[in-house]
C-alpha cells in the first residue's frame, strides 16, 4: 500500500464535505472550527497513516484546495502522516 | 382596501394582473426577475391568461408582439441590456402601432455592468427606443405604491394611443417593499371589445393585415404623420410631474424615480436649515413635462438637477430652460445612488454662490462638462 | 418620529426577515415604512443586509447612509456598521458571536447574546438536539425595539403572528419569548 | 360569349379562395409565389381561412399579408416563430402559420425556430429555401450550396471558411417538440402536389395540436440565380437536391395517421 | 490621386480598407448591402485580413467586439434595424472600453419602414447606443468625399478614445456616386504596435482581462468616470462643423448630412433673392457643436433646423441655443426628402415674420408640437 | 517544518498553474470550479496557456475570467461563440474557447452556438448543462427536467406547455462543422476524469484546426436545486444522465486518431 | 382522351414559361404582344384541341394565372376549344 | 453651369448605367458631379432611374424635383417626368417604343428612335440576328448631350472608352456611333 497525504488550503476550502465522500481511507473529515471564510474546512484525520495519496479527494475537490503527496516508494514511511505535522 | 407590505417587483406584477393583463412574456435578468417569478407563480391560476418565459429578450418582445397584434393585453419586463435586445422588436410595435406594456427596472451600465440600481437608460427609453422616429410613453414611478398606480393606467393608455408605455424603475425600486393599497380587479377583455384592427381570424369581414412596412416614402411618412399626430395628443394629455414647495423655492431640484424621492429627504432637510429649496419631479418622462418647468424655470433663481447616471434628463432640462435660470447637475453612476447628504451638500454649495445670470449657463464648457466634474467632485469627496 | 435603521448579518441569519417584520409593525401601527434589501449573487453566502425606514411622514429615501439604528447580526456587519452609526444612535450586536468590543462612546451600544439566547429558547422544540441560531434575529429585534422605542413591543408580536409562514407557526411561540428576551437584553444595559 | 361555351365544362383548376384575387410582387417564374398557391389551396380545403392568421417574414415574401385572404402581420427578420408564438398562446382556437425564408428562419431567426420547436409550440412553418438571400439581392445563406457565387460569396462558397450548407430540416427534426418535418421541393409537377400534400399534413398537425410542423420547400430564385425559371427547376433538381434530400425527417407518432390519411387524399 | 466615380458604399468600404481594417463582420441590409459585398471582394485579396458574414447583426456586431478585443483593427455596418439589434454589444463595447469602428445607413422607420433614406436614427446614436452611461463619436458625412475621410480618419479616433466611431449616413449617400480622391493606403497594424490591453495571449506578462463587468457600484462608478472622462475629452477636441454664410446671416439653417448639404442648395436661391441665410453643418453629431451654435445664436435672429426626421437634432440645436433665438424645424418623414424648393418655402415664410424674442420659443406647446405641425403642413401642402 | 518532511514525499496532486491562485465566488460544492481545474489541467498539459483567450458567457462563470491565468474577456449573454469568432478569425494562432451554461448557451444564445458551428470555426466550447439558471437565481432553462420545480417553474416544468429538455450535444452533433461533441459529467471521479479527458481532445482539436469542439458537462447548482452537494451529485447520476445519456455524439472522422491518443494519455 | 381547355388570366402573366414546359400536348405558346405589365403571356394555341384539361399548368404556375376546364364525359364535345373563342 | 439630369427607363434598358457615363464625362472634364439611383427590391422589373447633376460648383443637392433635363426611354418615364422638367428644360424621349405627342410647349422636346438606331447598329455584331435595344440609352444620351451642349460629344466618348466593362470592349464602336446619331437626331429636331 502506498504512502500518501494531502494538504488542504484550509482557508481556500468551502466545507462542501465532497472530498470526504470520496476519501477510500476514510480519513478526511470536517473541522469543528470555522475558517475565515465562514466554511468548516476539511481536514485529514490520520492517526494510522492510511492515506494512499490516491488523489481521489483532490480530483473531485470543486476549489482545487488539496495537494496529494505520495511516499517514493524507496523512501522509507515517516513516522507521523505529514499532514498532521502540518497542524502542529 | 387595506395597505400591504409589497416587493416593487411584484407588486407591479400583481397590479398588471389586476388591470386584465393577458399574456406575459420574459426572461430572468437581476434585478427585474421576480416580476416574472411572480407572473410564473400567478398567472397559472387564472385559466386564458398566459405566462411564458422566452428563450431570449429579443423572443419575449416579438412574442409581445404578436400577443399585442391579436388585440390582446400583453407586457413584458426586463432590465438594461435585455431592453437593448428588445429596440427592434419595440420598433416594430410602434411602426404597427400595437399597445404593448413594458417594465424597466434599470442597472448600472454600459455593457452587462452591474445589477445595482442606475438610470442610464433614461436617454433610451425617452428617445430612442430602437431606430425610427418615435416615442414611447414612459412613466418613472418613485413608490411602490406609483408603480401599481402607473401600471395599472398604463395598460388604458398602451390601448387608447396605441402605442408602447414604458413603466421605468430602478433596481430600487424593484427590490424595495413598500405599504401598498391595491387596486380593484378589472375583467379582461371580452371578443367583442378587441380593438377593430387586431387579428382574429377573417370571419365575416375581410381580412387584416398589421405591419411596420411602407415600402414607399410617400406611405410611411403618412404612417409616421400619424403616429406623430397620436404623440402630440399624448403629449398634449399626459404629462405628469409632482411638485413639492415649487412656489418660493429660490433653488429647483429636478429629479425622477428613485432620485425624486430620494431627494425629498434632502429638501425638507434643506427647508430646516431655512433654505427655499423646491422640486419639481416629472413622472412622465416622455413627454417631458418642459412647460412646466420652463414656466418654474423663470421663478427661481438656480435648477439643481439630480440623477442617477451622467446627467441625461438634463439635456431635457437645459432644452427646456432654455437659459432661464443656471442649471447644475449632480450625478453618480454604476449604482452608486446620490444620498440626501450628498444632495444638500450640492445645495449648500449652489445656495452659497452668488445669483448669476442666465448667461453664465454656457453650453460646451458648460452642462456636459459639469457633469462629469460633479460626478468626479462627489466620488473623491467620499 | 424618524427612524432608519439597518440590520445586516450573513445570508441565513434572517436579517432580512428581521426587517420585514419591523416593516410589518409599523405599518400596522400607521406609519410610513420602507424596507430595501441587498440582492443579487453577492448574497449567495455572504452576508446580507436590508435597510428600514420607519417614519410619521411619507419617506422620501429610504437609502441611509447613516442609520438612526443598527442591528449588526455578526463581527463583519459590525465593522462595517458600527462607524456609520448616527452619533446619538442604538447600536445593537451580536455578542455571540462577536468578541470584540465597541469603541464608539457618541452612541448606544446592546451587546446582545442573540445565538446564545436562541439556542435556549429553541432547544425545547428540537427535541433532544441542542438548540440552533434561528431565533437569534427576533432577540435582536427585541432588543432594537426596546432600545429605540420607535415601536411597542405589541407590534411586533403582532408583526410575528400575522408574518410567521404557516410551516413555521410552531415557532410562534418561542419567537415571542426570543422577542422579550432580546428587550430584557436592551432594558438591562440601560443605553 | 366565350362564357357560355365554357359553361359546358366542368373547372377543374382555379385560382384558390384564401389567395387574394391580385398580382404578387415575384419576380417571374419565382416559386414563392406557387408555394403561396398551395398553401391557400390547403387553406381552403381545410375551410380554416376565417381562423388563419399569418406570420409573414422579412424577406421576398415580407408582402405575403397581401395574397392571402387571412389575417396577416409581418414580423422582424427571423423572429415569425416568437411573434406567433405571441399569437398562438394567446389565441389558442386559431391557426398560427409563419411564412419564412432561409435568411430569414436559417440565418438570423434560427434561435426563434429551435425554441418554438422546442416548446413545441402548435405552428406551421413553411420554410422557403432558395438557397440564398432573394430580397436584399442574392447574398450568401446559410443554405448557399458549396461553391456557390453570391454576391457575398464572389468566389463561391468557400465550405473551409464558411462550412457547409445547413440542412434545417435534418436539425429541427431532432427537437422532440417538432412532431412533423418533412423536406419537399416544387420543380416539377409531382413534387408540388408532394409538397402541397406535406402542407395539408403540417396544417393538420396544428389542429389537432400535436406540435410544430414544418414543410421546407426548396424552392427556386431565377433572379439572384441569374437563370430562366425552367433551368432555375432544374439547378434544384440537379443542384440542390442533393445537398437537400427531399423526404420525411420526421413524423411523430401521433402525426402518422394523418400523412397516411392525406395521402389517401391525394 | 486622381479623382475617381465611387457609390457610397463602396467608397466607405475601400476607406476602411486603406485606412487599415483587419476585420469587417456584417450582414446584409438594404441601403447599406454594396458595403458588405465590397468587402467580400475585396478582402479576400489581403491575406491576414478577414471578411465574414454572420448569421446577425447580433453575432456581427460581437464578432466586432471580440475582434477589437484582441487589439485588431475591426468594423461593421448595418442600416437602421440591423443597428438596433447591435445595441447591446455596442453597450458591451463602450463598457470594455475598446474601439471599434460601426457605419450605419439609415433607412425610414420605425419597424421595418423602408429603405429610403433617413435621419431618423439620429436619436438612437448620437444619445443611446444601448443601455447605460456612453456616447460613441458620431460623424456625419455630407458628401462621398466626407464619408471617405471620415472613415478613414475614424479608426484612429475609435482608437484614440477606446471607443466607438459611427459614420452616420443614409441611403443617399450610401447609393450615391460622387468624384472621390482616395487616402494613401496604410500599413495594417504590426505585433507590437497592438495597443497594451489587447488579448493577444499571456505570453511573457500576466493575462489581462477585458470586461464591461463590475459588480461593486464603486467600482462600475470607476469605469463609468474613466469613460466620462474619455468623453469629456472628445467633447473638448473632437467637435467638427461647417458653416456657410454665418457672418451676417439673419436666418440660419441647421442641418446634417445630406440634409446639410441640400440645404446649401437652398441657401445659394436664398442669397441670389437676397435673404441673409447661412448654414452650420453639424460634422460631429456627437460631440453636438453646442458651443459654436450657441454662439451663432446671439448673431442671428432665427434658426430653421431641417432634418430627414420628425425633429430630433432639434433638441440638441434647443439645448444649446438656451431661447437666444426663435427655433423652427422643417422636416420630413419615413424617407421622404426634404428638396430645396421646400426649404426655400420655409425660409421664405419666416423671412416675412417680424423678428421675435427669444421668449417666443416656448417649450411645451413650442417645438415639439411644431415638428409635427411643420411635417404635417408640408406633407399636405404637397 | 513541515515542508521538510513532506520533502519526502513526490506531489502527486496540486493545483494547475493555469488556474489563478485564488478562491472562486462559486457556491460550496458547485462543480463549475471543478470543471475549471479540469480546463486549467488541459491547458498546462498541452502547454497552451501562453496563446489561449477565454470568452467567458453570462451566467455563474461570469467571473471565469479571474481564475484562469490566460487572457480573457466577457461576451454578451449568449453570444459566446460569437465573440469568440471574431478573436480566433482575426488571431488564427490562438487557441480561443468559450465556458457557457445552458442558460447561456441553450437559450439565449443557441444561434450563435449553431453558427458557429455551422461555419466549422475552430474553437472550444465547454457547455456546463446544470439544469437551471444559476445566476439569476434558478429559473427554467431549456435543459431543466420534466417536472423539475425551479422559480420560475414553481409547479414544476409542464412539457406540455414548454416542451421536453432541450438536448444540446444532440442537437449540435448533426451539424457537420462541429467536429466533436460529447457529453459528460462530474458527478464522481471517475466521469471527472473522463470530462478531462474529452475537454483536453476538445482543445487539441482546435490544435490541429479541425473544427468547432465541444464539450458538454453535466454539472451541479447546489444553490439552486437545495441540496447539499453530495446529493446533488447523485441527481445528476439519478435524474440528469438518463435525460441527457452520456456519450460521443459526434467524433469526426479526423478527430478519431485524437479520441486513442488522448485515451491511450489516461 | 379527356377535352379540356384553359384559361389564361392574360394581363396577370409573368411570361416565366414554366407552364409550357410542362404541357404534355405542348398547346402553350409565349404571345409576341406584351401586356400591360411588359411581360408576354402564355397563351393557348390549340386548333386542334388537344388539351386535356390535365392541369398540369396550372399546377406549375407560379401566378395563378391559369383556370382549366374539361368537359365532362357526358357531353358532346363542343366544335372549337373554349380558349379559342375566348379570344376570338 | 449647372443641369440636373433625370434617366428613366425599364429595369435593364441602361438608364443607370448612362447615368454614370454622363457623370464620369462631367468628372473628367472638370465638373463637380453626382450621380444618384433608385434603388431597392422595387427595381426588380420595375422601372429603374438615376438623378446626375453636373454644374460648375459643389453640388449641394444631388435630388432634383424638377429637373433641368430629362431621358425617357418608355412610356411610364415620360408619363411620370414629362411634368416635371423646369420650363426652358430638355425632354428626350425614346420614340421607338412612345407613341404619344408630349403636350408641353415651354420645354424643348427631342423624340429619339433610340430602339430602331440600337437595333440597326447592333445587327451587324449579332451575326444574322436581328439587332437589338442594348445601345438605346447611348443614343439617347448623345441626343441629350447634343441639345443640351453640357459636355462635348468627345467626353462621353472618352467616358465610354474609359468605363465600358471589358467584356464589352467589342460594343465600343457602336456605342460611338450609336452616341453620334443620337446626337445627329436632336441636331435634327432643331430644339
Ligand atoms: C434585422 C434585419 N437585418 C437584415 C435585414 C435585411 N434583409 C431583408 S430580407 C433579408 C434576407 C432575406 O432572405 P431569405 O430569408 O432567404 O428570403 P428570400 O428573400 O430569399 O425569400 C435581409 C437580410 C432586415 N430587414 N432586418
Ligand atoms: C441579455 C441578458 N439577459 C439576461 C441576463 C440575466 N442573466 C444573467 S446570468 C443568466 C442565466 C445564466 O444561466 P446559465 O447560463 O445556465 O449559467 P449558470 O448561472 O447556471 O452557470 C441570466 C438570464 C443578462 N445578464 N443579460
Ligand atoms: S472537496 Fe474541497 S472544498 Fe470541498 S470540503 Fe473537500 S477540500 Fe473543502
Ligand atoms: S428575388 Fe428571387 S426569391 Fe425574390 S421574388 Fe425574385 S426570384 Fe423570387
Ligand atoms: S448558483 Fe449554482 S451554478 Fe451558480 S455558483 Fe452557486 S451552485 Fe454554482
Ligand atoms: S391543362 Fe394540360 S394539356 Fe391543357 S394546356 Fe394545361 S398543361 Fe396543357
Amino acid at each position: 500500500m502506498a504512502r500518501g497525504t494531502i494538504v488542504v488550503d484550509t482557508n481556500r476550502c468551502k466545507g462542501c464535505e465532497l472530498c470526504t465522500t470520496v476519501c477510500p481511507q476514510q480519513v478526511l473529515e470536517m473541522a469543528d472550527f470555522y475558517n475565515t471564510r465562514g466554511y468548516r474546512p476539511a481536514i485529514l484525520v490520520d492517526p494510522e497513516g492510511k492515506c494512499t495519496g490516491c488523489t481521489l479527494c483532490a480530483v473531485i475537490c470543486p476549489d482545487a484546495v488539496l495537494t496529494v503527496y505520495r511516499l517514493p516508494a524507496v523512501v522509507k514511511a515517516p513516522r507521523a502522516p505529514a499532514a498532521m505535522a502540518l497542524a502542529a | 382596501m387595506a395597505k400591504e407590505l409589497w416587493k416593487g417587483n411584484e407588486a407591479i406584477a400583481e397590479a398588471a394582473l389586476r388591470a386584465g393583463v393577458e399574456a406575459y412574456f420574459g426572461y430572468p435578468i437581476t434585478p427585474q426577475t421576480e416580476l416574472l417569478e411572480y407572473m410564473a407563480r400567478e398567472i397559472p391560476k387564472y385559466p386564458g391568461r398566459v405566462f411564458l418565459q422566452a428563450e431570449s429578450e429579443l423572443a419575449a418582445v416579438n412574442m409581445v408582439y404578436g400577443a399585442a397584434c391579436g388585440g390582446v393585453r400583453t407586457m413584458s419586463s426586463s432590465s438594461s441590456p435585455g431592453i437593448s435586445l428588445m429596440s427592434e422588436g419595440l420598433s416594430y410595435i410602434a411602426g404597427t402601432e400595437v399597445p404593448a406594456v413594458l417594465v424597466d427596472i434599470m442597472r448600472g451600465g454600459p455593457g452587462l455592468g452591474n445589477i445595482q440600481p442606475s438610470q442610464a437608460d433614461y436617454f433610451q427609453m425617452t428617445k430612442s427606443l430602437g431606430h425610427g422616429d418615435y416615442h414611447a410613453l414612459v412613466l418613472a414611478p418613485s413608490t411602490v405604491q406609483e408603480a401599481v398606480d402607473l401600471t395599472y393606467e398604463s395598460f388604458e393608455l398602451a390601448e387608447k394611443y396605441r402605442t408602447v408605455v414604458v413603466i421605468l424603475a430602478d433596481g430600487a425600486i424593484g427590490q424595495m417593499m413598500e405599504p401598498v393599497e391595491l387596486p380593484p380587479w378589472r375583467e379582461t377583455m371580452r371578443e367583442e371589445q378587441r380593438p377593430d384592427w387586431a387579428l382574429r381570424g377573417a370571419k365575416d369581414r375581410p381580412h387584416r393585415i398589421l405591419t411596420s412596412l411602407n415600402l414607399t416614402p410617400e406611405g410611411l411618412e403618412q404612417t409616421n404623420l400619424r403616429l406623430q399626430a397620436r404623440l402630440a395628443t399624448v403629449q398634449r394629455n399626459e404629462v405628469r410631474w409632482e411638485e413639492e414647495l415649487t412656489e418660493d423655492a429660490e433653488l429647483l431640484l429636478v429629479a425622477f424615480g428613485t432620485m425624486g424621492r430620494i431627494c425629498k429627504t434632502a429638501l425638507r432637510a434643506a427647508r430646516r436649515k431655512g433654505q427655499k429649496v423646491g422640486l419639481l419631479r416629472p413622472i412622465s418622462l416622455w413627454p417631458f413635462p418642459e412647460q412646466r418647468l420652463h414656466e418654474l424655470a423663470s421663478k427661481t433663481q438656480r435648477i439643481l438637477v439630480v440623477e442617477m447616471n451622467a446627467g441625461q434628463m438634463l439635456l431635457d432640462v437645459q432644452a427646456a430652460v432654455q437659459g432661464r435660470a443656471p442649471i447644475d447637475f449632480y450625478g453618480r453612476m454604476g449604482g452608486m445612488v446620490p444620498l440626501p447628504d450628498e444632495i444638500n451638500e450640492q445645495i449648500d454649495r449652489l445656495m452659497a454662490l452668488p445669483i448669476s445670470q442666465p448667461e453664465t449657463n454656457q453650453p460646451g464648457n458648460g452642462y456636459h462638462r459639469h457633469a462629469a466634474a460633479a460626478a468626479v467632485a462627489s466620488h473623491t469627496r467620499r | 418620529m424618524h427612524e432608519e435603521i439597518i440590520i445586516s448579518g450573513f445570508g441565513g441569519q434572517g436579517a432580512l426577515f428581521a426587517g420585514q417584520l419591523l416593516a410589518y409593525a409599523g405599518m400596522d401601527s400607521g406609519k410610513h415604512v420602507t424596507w430595501i434589501p441587498s440582492y443579487g449573487p453577492e448574497m449567495r453566502g455572504g452576508t446580507a443586509h436590508c435597510t428600514v425606514v420607519i417614519s410619521d411622514e411619507p419617506i422620501g429615501s429610504p437609502m441611509v447612509r447613516n442609520p438612526s439604528a443598527v442591528i449588526a447580526l455578526n463581527l463583519p456587519s459590525l465593522d462595517k456598521y458600527e462607524g456609520l452609526v448616527k452619533p446619538g444612535g442604538v447600536l445593537i450586536y451580536n455578542s455571540s458571536l462577536v468578541e470584540r468590543a465597541v469603541s464608539r462612546a457618541d452612541i448606544r451600544v446592546a451587546p446582545t447574546p442573540a445565538n446564545a439566547i436562541s439556542m435556549e429558547e429553541t432547544a425545547p422544540l428540537l427535541e433532544g438536539k441542542p438548540g440552533d441560531a434561528r431565533l437569534a434575529n427576533v432577540v435582536m429585534l427585541g432588543a432594537l425595539v426596546q432600545a429605540t422605542g420607535l415601536l411597542p413591543l405589541e407590534a411586533i408580536e403582532a408583526a410575528l403572528a400575522a408574518h410567521l409562514p404557516q410551516r413555521h407557526r410552531r415557532w410562534l411561540e418561542p419567537n415571542g419569548r426570543a422577542l422579550r428576551r432580546g428587550a430584557g437584553i436592551a432594558e438591562a444595559v440601560a443605553l | 360569349m366565350a362564357s357560355i361555351e365554357l359553361a359546358e365544362y366542368d373547372v377543374v383548376y382555379k385560382r384558390p379562395e384564401a389567395l387574394v384575387n391580385t398580382t404578387t410582387h415575384y419576380c417571374p417564374g419565382c416559386t414563392h409565389g406557387l408555394i403561396h398557391r398551395l398553401i391557400a389551396e390547403v387553406i381552403d380545403e381545410l375551410g380554416i381561412g376565417e381562423r388563419s392568421i399569418l406570420v409573414a417574414p422579412v424577406g421576398c415574401a415580407v408582402f405575403a399579408y397581401n395574397y392571402f385572404s387571412v389575417d396577416g402581420c409581418e414580423a422582424p427578420h427571423g423572429r415569425a416563430p416568437a411573434m406567433a408564438t405571441g399569437l398562438k398562446r394567446s389565441q389558442p382556437d386559431k391557426i398560427v402559420f409563419t411564412y419564412q425564408g432561409d435568411g430569414d428562419l436559417a440565418a438570423i431567426g434560427t434561435n426563434e425556430i429551435i425554441h418554438a420547436a422546442g416548446r413545441g409550440e402548435n405552428l406551421t412553418v413553411v420554410f422557403v429555401n432558395n438557397a440564398t438571400y432573394g430580397m436584399t439581392g442574392g447574398q450568401m445563406a446559410p443554405t448557399t450550396l458549396a461553391g456557390q457565387v453570391t454576391t457575398s460569396s464572389p468566389y463561391g462558397r468557400d465550405v473551409d471558411l464558411v462550412g457547409v450548407p445547413m440542412r434545417v430540416s435534418e436539425l429541427i427534426s431532432t427537437i422532440p417538440g417538432a412532431v412533423y418535418v418533412v423536406r419537399r421541393s416544387v420543380h416539377n409537377v409531382a413534387n408540388i402536389n408532394k409538397t402541397k400534400a406535406a402542407i395539408k399534413t403540417a396544417f393538420q398537425v396544428q389542429m389537432q395540436g400535436l406540435g410544430l410542423s414544418l414543410v421546407e420547400v426548396l424552392s427556386t430564385c431565377p433572379t439572384n440565380w441569374h437563370m430562366p425559371p425552367a433551368k432555375a427547376l432544374q439547378w434544384i433538381e440537379d443542384a440542390m437536391i442533393p445537398v437537400f434530400p427531399l423526404g420525411d425527417y420526421r413524423i411523430a407518432d401521433a402525426v402518422v395517421p394523418l400523412t397516411k390519411r392525406t395521402r389517401g387524399g391525394q
